[in-house]
């Protein structure tokens, strides 16, 4: 058990790194053997994430020095510089890694059923395997160049997903829409960090905080960093590949691309506030970031009410409920300099739009889901289509009205309780921001309730007689994120208090990152 | 262990329960008060007036029909909206680029930090 | 003497690039575009590392030459592979876009918009 | 009318790109080189390999290959994915 | 002195190569502009000192680069308009 | 496709296994002379992508099979991060072999020739590397070229 907990930073990377490279070799002997093979080691890569967050809740961050002869620590003996890759294990980080495993593991058992009539499984394991490989890796890391190659990993793994389907066309447009623009924004991360190694000759992360000195060079790296993960997490007006992706891919995969946009998200948070911190201008960054938050709540949730097709429709939604993590943030970001703002509600802020990651993962994945069930049954995405498929779907449709009502942050599930946090403090420091988060909380409840009404409600159609409920796993596949929903909603209070509070303060507090990496300088 | 501490408020999800399961025990109380003696299928007729019962398809409210008030009276922004939406790679990296250059500007125009 | 012309030439190949992606509508022309920001970034950080000196390869070095850095020949050795590897997959996608639309035009392959 | 505005931007990126390389330390004289003189000094002694930059991608920074091959490898799934034959 | 005359020619037609790759209309000589800008690339590499990642440049950039640029030509269109 | 002319085969014959094994010294020589598992992976990978071209679909169905490369590369990649998780008795990717003498060699420091068997797992991992890199790029060309030539399959 020592043992695992102290190699667990690297057993949860590599782990399913080596299961996707024996994955094709096993699927050569048998597909049922593979299946239940990937399962198994997505569920233990949950557990040692699990067993890796209870140690770092109770003994703070862990650092993991990869290829040194002693675990942690980092600087070799006579010098005072980082020489070798480090992964960084701090709340932060396992924070996001709990939602990475649990939408892969959940995002694995749907795809059992949802996938088991096409050809190249094989490869749509591996790459599945590949993807949550690539988050861990960029939630993980504590080096730049490490961060750009997970996040090529990622994009690659992603993109391919997305082009899964190749028998039409459009699937391949948008993975190729996608791939340009990951390519670009990641070579960008490499220009910047190639700026920060030119000036300070460092690649770790807490080493250039320490040598930060906010030249010129730094700030254009800033705007670098800040303007490629904002796209990567597809921040209005840079989301145009987000629907055409998430509406092509395989069902599953979307319910993965979220938490993929969220591992970028966390990469912008964690360039901003541990990277540069307040030596930066904290004020007009801050004010960047929300009103890139605002511009993606609102046209986002405008943009879905029109929409048709009821997985792009979603992926307005995922847009918009994006922004409300950005604004929540943002604000805490903005008053980062001020102690006395940051105490009384920017903390709360930024404890709200963290929150609302976790949730936001649960709920949307989960819909996400719903959406891959009906088009399981009944072939099509179109709403105008559909109708009356609560008849002969119960299940489905009681899962689908539990994501519909928590996205919409209707009390008493989990949407409510991050968005009344980003609300109340958001209202401290501008109301008119914190008003229109609310309008658009209420169009996100009316477009839900359209997607309802026309997909579950209404008399049985002809041509949908015979459709039956979907199979087992794709059920246990929901089961499992509803009962999330539920349980955060029932009890935000001990998630708060035991997952949010410590990502929250971990990203906020610069100085204990960078004294527990380096020592005491 | 169930109230969301906010600085300025609280939120608790039992009591929402509580008020929902109430509700729920207002209405089936409501419900009970109804006529016992409804007979499914003969009693609908006369609202038909006569009228020959319609397909089951046609009763349904499609998706496309729903806020289209809203969506009409809204028709400038949506069409600004949906030109901007080109689906054209070009413009992807258009917008990126440009708000890159906002960014890019804002920051370094901005000055230090503290 | 050249004082810092080959990071001015580095990232003016980025900035073709960057033109070839904004610009160019040949989706095969794009992805000329990010092979070139990929060269340019590669020989940007090849010349970050550069100091007067010899290669950092102890067999057959001169004795007490200094040597030039050698961490940016590292990343910019993962950074080739990454980039053939994105390439390859791009151009994978184009043609199957090709085979679908039967054209390589962006303006006209695009189906999904709005 | 769109095209000149995105010239424009295209102008402010790349004028910011071109900053950078003026504002750099000069060609070939490093500013700080504290770990790669380390790489440079105790290379050969911890992992014997002559060629110190081999020796950092496979002993400093390997895991960072690891991710590189995993790139390659993730590529060609990709790619066979792409290309692959479709069940009727 | 003469290393540097080198270097600034060399880097002046790896510039050119580069701005003829995207300036082509045949995308087939586009990409043998583009393998030649490697090639050249793998030579300032060389210039700078990097044996290691010249030959990387060579090997990987101007030769298989170029193949699967040319397998993709030929599997699509060879003109870049029309 | 149809493969090139007589010509070009024969000379493809004669050069092909030079640069596979001019390729293959990168790959071993990595630890003391420029070059390394990525440079003699993409040699190796360039003379398959030569034979690719002079032969033509029909017979390269032969010679090359993908599904060959596919495992080799896959079991490239397992013996890298094998060795790896052969150090996670310390750390991961410790290198547990270096200067152990013996078998594995007495490091001499400073500038000198250097002996094959020295650096610890870093021949090894080149090796492991080289296969996964060489079978990796050679199945992209592979992929790439059936995919133009569909109908020359059977």
């Amino acid at each position: 058990m020592n043992f695992l907990i102290l190699h667990a930073p690297i057993l949860i990377i590599a782990i399913p790194l080596l299961a996707a490279f024996a994955t094709l070799l096993i699927s050569k002997i048998s597909p049922k053997l593979r299946n239940i093979f990937v399962i198994t080691v997505l569920s233990f890569v949950l557990f040692l994430v699990l067993l890796l967050a209870h140690q770092v809740y109770t003994s703070g961050m862990q650092v993991y020095v990869l290829g040194s002869n002693q675990t942690t620590v980092a600087t070799p003996s006579g010098y005072s510089i980082p020489v070798r890759i480090m992964l960084t294990v701090d709340g932060a980080s396992i924070f996001m890694a709990i939602i990475t495993a649990i939408v892969s593991l959940v995002g694995a058992i749907y795809s059992l059923s949802f996938m088991k009539k096409y050809s190249g499984l094989d490869k749509y394991y591996t790459l599945l395997l590949l993807m949550s490989v690539g988050m861990f890796g960029m939630e993980f890391t504590g080096d730049m160049f490490n961060l750009f190659v997970f996040l090529e990993i990622l994009s690659i793994s992603s993109c391919a997903l997305v082009a899964f389907w190749t028998h039409k066309g459009e699937p391949s447009e948008a993975a190729f829409k996608y791939m340009v623009l990951s390519c670009i924004g990641a070579l960008f991360v490499l220009f910047a960090t190639a700026l920060f190694y030119g000036q300070y000759n460092a690649l770790n992360i807490a080493m250039i905080a320490s040598r930060m000195k906010y030249s010129l060079l730094d700030k254009i790296a800033l705007g670098l960093l800040v303007a490629v993960f904002a796209m990567k997490c597809g921040a209005v007006p840079m989301h145009m590949w987000t629907p055409d992706a998430y509406s092509k891919a395989p069902a599953p995969i979307t319910a993965m691309l979220v938490v993929a946009s969220q591992a970028s998200l966390y990469a912008l948070f964690r360039g901003v506030f541990t990277l540069y911190n307040v030596t930066l201008n904290c004020l007009t960054v801050g004010w960047i970031i929300i009103i890139l938050g605002v511009l993606s709540m609102f046209i986002g949730v405008t943009m879905a009410l029109p929409q048709h097709d009821v997985k792009r429709l979603m992926a307005y939604h995922a847009i918009s409920q994006t922004g409300y993590m950005l604004l929540g943030i943002g604000v805490g970001l903005a008053v980062l300099g001020d102690t006395n703002a940051l105490n009384s509600y920017g903390l709360m802020a930024m404890k709200g739009g963290l929150f609302h990651i976790i949730n936001h993962a649960m709920y949307k994945g989960l819909l996400f889901l719903t959406a891959g069930a009906i088009f399981y049954v009944t072939g099509t995405r179109d709403l105008n289509k559909m109708g009356g498929l609560a008849h002969k779907m119960p299940l489905t449709a009681i899962f689908f009205m539990i994501g519909a009502l928590s996205i919409a942050g209707m009390p008493p599930f989990n949407g409510f309780a991050s968005k009344i946090m980003i609300y109340e403090s958001v209202y401290k420091f501008n109301p008119v921001l914190s008003i229109l988060a609310m309008v658009v909380s209420i169009l996100t409840l009316a477009s839900f309730v359209k997607v309802f009404h026309s997909a579950f409600m209404g008399p049985q159609l002809p041509e949908y007689k015979n459709v039956k409920e979907v199979p087992k796993s794709m059920l246990i596949g929901m089961g499992i994120l509803s009962f999330m929903i539920i349980l955060f909603g029932v009890f935000p209070d001990i998630v708060v208090n035991t997952i949010v509070a410590p990502a929250a303060n971990a990203l906020v507090n610069q100085g204990s990152y960078i004294t527990k990496i380096l020592g005491g300088a | 262990m169930f109230t969301l501490e906010t600085n300025t408020g609280f939120w608790n999800p039992i009591i929402w329960i509580i008020a929902f399961l109430v509700l729920c025990i207002v209405i089936y109380v409501l419900r009970s008060f109804g006529e016992s003696s409804y007979k499914k299928g003969e009693q609908i007729k006369p609202f038909l007036s006569g009228n020959p019962e319609p397909e089951k398809g046609d009763v349904h409210i499609r998706a496309g029909n729903i806020y289209w008030g809203f969506t009409e009276s809204l028709k400038e922004y949506y069409k600004t909206m949906t030109n901007i939406h080109t689906g054209d790679i070009n413009d992807y990296v258009y917008w990126f680029i440009g708000i890159l250059a906002i960014i890019l500007v804002v920051v370094s125009v901005s000055g230090g930090g503290l | 003497m050249i004082y810092n012309f080959p990071f001015i030439a580095a990232v003016i190949l980025i900035g073709l690039g960057v033109y070839a992606c904004m610009f160019k509508r040949n989706l095969i022309k794009i992805v000329i575009g990010i092979s070139l920001i990929e060269s340019g970034v590669n020989l940007f950080l090849i010349t970050l590392g550069y100091r007067k000196g010899v290669a950092p390869i102890y067999t057959n070095a001169p004795s007490g030459a200094s040597m030039v850095l050698p961490t940016p020949q590292a990343l910019t050795l993962t950074s080739i592979v990454i980039g053939v590897a994105t390439t390859a997959l791009m151009l994978s996608f184009v043609m199957t876009i090709y085979k679908h639309y039967k054209t390589l035009d962006a303006r006209k392959a695009r189906r999904l918009k709005g | 009318m769109n095209k000149k505005i995105g010239f424009f931007a295209f102008a402010v990126v790349f004028v910011f790109f071109f900053l950078s390389a003026v504002y750099l330390h000069p060609f070939g004289e490093p500013s700080e080189t504290d770990m790669d003189d380390y790489f440079i000094d105790n290379g050969q002694n911890e992992t014997g390999a002559n060629n110190v930059v081999t020796s950092i991608v496979f002993d400093y920074r390997g895991y960072d290959t690891l991710g590189e091959a995993t790139v390659l490898f993730t590529a060609v799934a990709g790619v066979a994915v792409a290309f692959r034959r479709l069940k009727k | 002195m003469i290393e540097d005359i080198a270097q600034i020619v060399v880097l002046l037609i790896i510039i050119s190569t580069g701005y003829l790759a995207i300036k082509m209309k045949d995308l087939l000589g586009a990409v043998i502009s583009l393998s030649i800008m490697s090639l050249l690339l793998s030579l300032e590499f060389y210039i700078l000192q990097a044996p290691d990642v010249a030959i990387a440049e060579a090997g990987i950039g101007a030769g298989l680069t170029t193949a699967i640029f040319v397998l993709a030509i030929r599997g699509t269109k060879r003109m870049e308009g029309s | 496709m149809r493969g090139m002319s007589k010509i070009v085969r024969t000379i493809t014959n004669i050069l092909y296994s030079f640069i596979i094994i001019f390729g293959f010294y990168i790959i071993m020589h990595g630890h003391l002379t420029p070059g390394g598992g990525f440079q003699g992976g993409a040699v190796v990978a360039s003379a398959f992508a030569l034979l690719v071209v002079s032969y033509g679909a029909l017979k390269i169905k032969d010679m090359l099979k993908a599904k060959n490369f596919s495992v080799s590369e896959c079991s490239g990649l397992l013996a890298f991060i094998g060795l790896g998780f052969l150090g996670i008795g310390t750390v991961f990717f410790y290198n547990f072999l270096a200067g152990k003498g013996g078998l594995f060699g007495n490091v001499i420091y400073g500038i000198n020739p250097g002996d094959l068997n020295t650096a610890g797992v870093l021949p090894l991992m080149n090796i492991a590397v080289g296969i996964e890199v060489l079978s990796g790029l050679t199945l992209i060309i592979l992929y790439m070229f059936n995919a133009n030539n569909p109908k020359e399959e059977k």
